[in-house]
């Protein structure tokens, strides 16, 4: 009956896992979705528990539960501003199983492997530790274990490639006579190494665009393993994952007008080379008090906020949401404007904003709210600042020339909050602090925030 | 070919047809929770890890297989859960909630709605009416 | 259940999804070239015919083979053709073509074209002014 | 090597149709698409002749011939009106495929069959011949070779069934002992007859969602086959092509405000219950000479043109097209609004406008133009009746209640071209007909269509 059972739970998984997606589609849809990624995950499971194969329960179950315990605990206490530490930690977990399984199977058939076996097998070794080791240094520098600059030296890129070079040689000479087993170990080794040079020049703010190609990488390591294993569910969900990572990488590109070759191959080199940190002379700027600017946006009938990486850094959220309800109360229409690639990873700022409240139909994207500026009385620019960048459109020199910009320069008012002079990920000046309609309101995102929220109510209840 | 390979091949080149068409119509809105969710879904491999850890195949292969059940477990049981925690957190615009400062007014709370969704129509409202 | 059996399940159901996901977003422009086209793809039917047809096994085999083959041609250079040809007849928008009564005239092709695209904004235009 | 070249060949295919599918959804790529599903079409055949199991090419290459020259004078001189009609007939083709491959493999392999290859066949075999006689039929009605009025008499949904019963039931008998030779040419002529008897209660008028639903079953049909002969790329093709039918048998239903279950099942029933051609009492309607109307155009500036069946029953898309250049020359903006299920098949307008070279970006599909006719100042229906019914609206008692459709009521001034007071399809009766705005144009599409250009060129030149 297993012959029947035991199949029919995989296709069924592999469907519900395509339904789920599906799902995230849309609003109304998500949550069901999940729910039958869920029920699908449950019956691939409970469909291998219940083959033959399986004899020994005592270290699943451990591993289980201990997977399982280490697994809720992140979930639940990782703040919304981790999660790109969080997605990066486990795309290394799961290349980690897919590299782990591929050495247990390799030891186990060595000598009977078919070249296409052995050539999946070599690949899914070969990036399950290379994503392995690379995700988890994306890892640290996201969590800032690791220093999150771009650790470049000369001659670098040659390297690299040939660190590369001789893994995959180890990989071919592997396929073509699996009984080789010296070379195994050189392979994993190799590609473990490799992960960790291959991130190593790249900057803290990167990480992003690198977290998604890995994720490709470990989905196609995962659909390898469906093969090696002979399993389509794997082979399925492994499309699934990797076309994901592959997407969301090309939307940064496009959304940073960088090409796509560029960060494939780019990032062997210095991809952050956005230039020493523009040592500019000492320009005039008009800055404000938290006082000023709540007077200013007493009258104000239609701000736009949006938001940036600071505010992630700030966890200012919630002050920000709350601001937003007490601007909507004395009546003006509040919106929030996310650019694509706000933030450190896509939908970063959604989510946040999302966890303080704020309801999705307020949020509008770029494209949806770039016309609506010019009627806005205030722009309110909280921790962002390459995204809105008005050199990206004006200056062929700069190093975000073509990006796809927020226009926040259209609106009446530009307020900016930030802590200093700093330039953003890209390294570059921004003009817009120097025009003569921006207010620099210095400081903490969280703490300008909640003085805004206090001059406001004040003046409300003077 | 083996039929085995060539029924893989479908599959992935089949899958990866899916993957890319609902995956592009993901709104950015969600590319977070996307994100966790396939990872989750990558979280199968499970399966794989299952079966090498519990087959008795040797120390070495119960020993692989333990890791990575466990690193998998992380996966299947951390990505569901967090999507799950991101997704309750979408809203669509509604009666302010509990959480709101000034929730326990409702003349308020409904005041901050309306003005909110119905745009500059009474923004000009003038101050001194406010409920407060 | 036998490997092949359950490798074609999971070819189908991909399959399915892909067709449902790509069809749905033709638009209804093309709805018509859509059904002659899915209907020369699935001429592909064409393969299992010509392996019954050639294959020597026996009279009625080469018989119905036959008539299949025939069957299965005719939808596939039907279908790609008459698609072809609909798909040609497709055009955007652009100075009149050739085959408009007046297009020996250039000024007034140019003009016919400009007031049907830019809508009412030279709507007033005085008749008296008319080319002819 | 074949071993590798044939089996690559049908994976490239299965690639191919898909992004050939993939073209036709954007006008720009549409050819392209169609030019990626041929070549995938012209590998699988290859890849098919160079297999080793063929051994005569006789008969291969006269059926090929012949298949090619009946196809290619098809396709070339049919005309764009008969669209329809062809579609069955391609229909027809492809099931007769199926049901012949199933016919000679259960020949062939009867005593080596598993049960679920017998299951397939038995389903290819069903459903293909169900579908041949079934599209057939269609074709008949919609060319006029049989009566296109539904045949209905009294206890034909118990025969129906009874049949389909009979037909079900030897299916199952040979899956269960595949060796009962004898019941094999019962299921074949079975099936051949339900296909007729399901057809014949159905409205000439109704034939296109039974097409698509047939549509649907001949690619299920192909899918079945690719089980039998274990060739994935059909079942990619035949999954392909059942859910374009299905999802088009779908859209079709929600333009018409009937219920999928309605078309699924209602099929067996007298669906074109429109009742008696609605036996009106003689109400009076403002009709117009074509110079009277062309008086009323000439000072027109806004005209949108709403074809429907009677367009293509005339062949008058030439003569509107014209029509549309002449209001056009004169100052107006003329704007074609096509109803999802204008004409008898889905697109059918399109292809027609297309034919006569109207540009497609002058064509808007009914969500896009319904907010529009309030600034029209004429609204001209030609040939199209229960499209722009308001009873759709306002008459719970109307049988295309709920039906969305054309607002042509709500432009200035509405202008009709039928040949006389006949209702359309649905058969009830347009109130729109009556009312104080609407002035018809009796006549034949063309003839009225010709007249009005005439008169309108007249003016002009005068
Ligand atoms: N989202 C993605 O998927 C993604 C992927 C790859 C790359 N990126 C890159 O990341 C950048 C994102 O642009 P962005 O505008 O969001 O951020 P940004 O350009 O990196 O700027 C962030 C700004 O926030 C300010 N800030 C930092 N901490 C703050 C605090 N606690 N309170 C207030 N302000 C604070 C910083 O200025 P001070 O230090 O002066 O305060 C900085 O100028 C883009 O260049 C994009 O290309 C994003
Ligand atoms: N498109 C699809 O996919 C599809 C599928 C299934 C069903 N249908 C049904 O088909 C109907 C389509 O609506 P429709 O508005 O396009 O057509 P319709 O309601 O069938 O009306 C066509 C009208 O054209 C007139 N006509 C016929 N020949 C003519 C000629 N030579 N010159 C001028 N007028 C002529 C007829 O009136 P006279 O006889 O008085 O001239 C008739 O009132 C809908 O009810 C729809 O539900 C469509």
């Amino acid at each position: 009956m297993n012959d029947y059972v035991v199949p029919l739970c995989y296709l069924a998984a592999s469907g519900l896992f395509i339904v789920g997606l599906k799902g995230i589609t849309q609003p109304r849809t998500a949550r069901r979705g999940l729910q039958a990624a869920e029920a699908g995950m449950l019956l691939a499971i409970v469909g291998t528990l219940i083959q033959k194969q399986v004899v020994t329960y005592t270290w699943l179950i451990l591993a289980l539960v201990i997977g399982s315990a280490i697994g809720t605990a992140m979930s639940l206490y990782i703040p919304m501003t981790a999660m790109p530490q969080r997605v990066a930690l486990s795309h290394a977990f799961g290349a980690l199983a897919a590299g782990l399984v591929g050495t247990a199977e390799y030891y186990n058939r060595e000598p009977h492997l078919s070249t296409f076996t052995a050539g999946a097998l070599v690949l899914e070794v070969l990036l399950g530790f290379l994503t392995f080791t690379g995700s988890l240094m994306a890892f640290g520098k996201l969590q800032e274990i690791l220093p999150g600059r771009p650790q470049v030296y000369r001659g670098q890129n040659a390297v690299n490639l040939a660190l590369l070079g001789v893994a995959v040689a180890a990989g071919v000479l592997l396929v073509l006579d699996p009984s080789r087993t010296l070379l195994f170990p050189v392979l994993a080794v190799l590609a473990a190494v490799f992960g960790v040079l291959l991130v190593i020049p790249i900057g803290g703010a990167d990480m992003p665009t690198v977290i998604s190609l890995l994720n490709s990488y470990a989905g196609l390591s995962g659909a390898a393993m469906g093969f090696v294993l002979d399993n389509k569910a794997l082979i399925v969900a492994g499309a699934l994952d990797g076309s994901s990572g592959l997407l969301l990488s090309i939307i940064m590109c496009r959304a940073m007008n960088r090409s796509f070759t560029n960060v494939l191959f780019g990032a062997f080199g210095q991809v952050t080379a956005g230039g020493p940190p523009a040592a500019s002379e000492e320009r005039p700027v008009r800055s404000a008090t938290p006082e000023e600017a709540a007077m200013l946006m007493e009258t104000a009938r239609k701000v736009i906020i949006v938001p940036g990486y600071g505010l992630a850094v700030a966890q200012a959220q919630h002050k920000i949401r709350e601001l937003a309800t007490v601007l909507a109360r004395n009546g003006a229409e509040v919106t929030f404007a996310i650019h694509p690639v706000a933030g450190r990873m896509p939908g970063h700022m959604n989510v946040l904003l999302a966890e303080a409240d704020v309801p999705y139909d307020q949020i509008k994207d770029m494209d949806e709210i770039n016309g609506e500026f010019t009627q806005a009385d205030i722009a309110l620019v909280v921790g962002a600042n390459d995204v809105t960048n008005p050199a990206a459109r004006t200056d062929p020199a700069s190093p975000i020339y073509g990006m796809p910009i927020l226009n926040v320069d259209s609106a009446r008012t530009v307020m900016v909050v930030k802590r200093g002079m700093n330039p953003g990920f890209a390294g570059v000046e921004n003009e817009l602090y120097f025009q003569d309609k921006t207010l620099m309101l210095f400081g903490d995102a969280k703490a300008v925030a909640d003085g805004l929220v206090r001059e406001l109510e004040a003046s409300v209840r003077a | 070919m083996s039929a085995s390979v060539e029924a893989g091949l479908y599959v992935l080149l089949l899958a990866s047809f899916v993957g890319f068409e609902v995956i592009r119509r993901v709104p950015p809105l969600f590319h977070t929770p996307l994100m966790s969710l396939t990872n989750a879904i990558a979280g199968i491999s499970l399966v794989g890890s299952l079966v090498i850890a519990g087959s008795d195949r040797g120390a070495l292969s119960t020993a692989l297989g333990t890791i990575a059940v466990t690193a998998s477990t992380i996966n299947v049981v951390g990505g569901f859960l967090i999507t799950d925690r991101m997704l309750k957190m979408f809203r669509p615009r509604q009666p302010a909630t509990a959480r709101g400062p000034a929730a326990t007014d409702p003349a308020t709370t409904g005041t901050a709605t309306r003005s909110a969704s119905a745009g500059s129509a009474d923004a000009g409202r003038p101050r001194s009416e406010d409920p407060r």
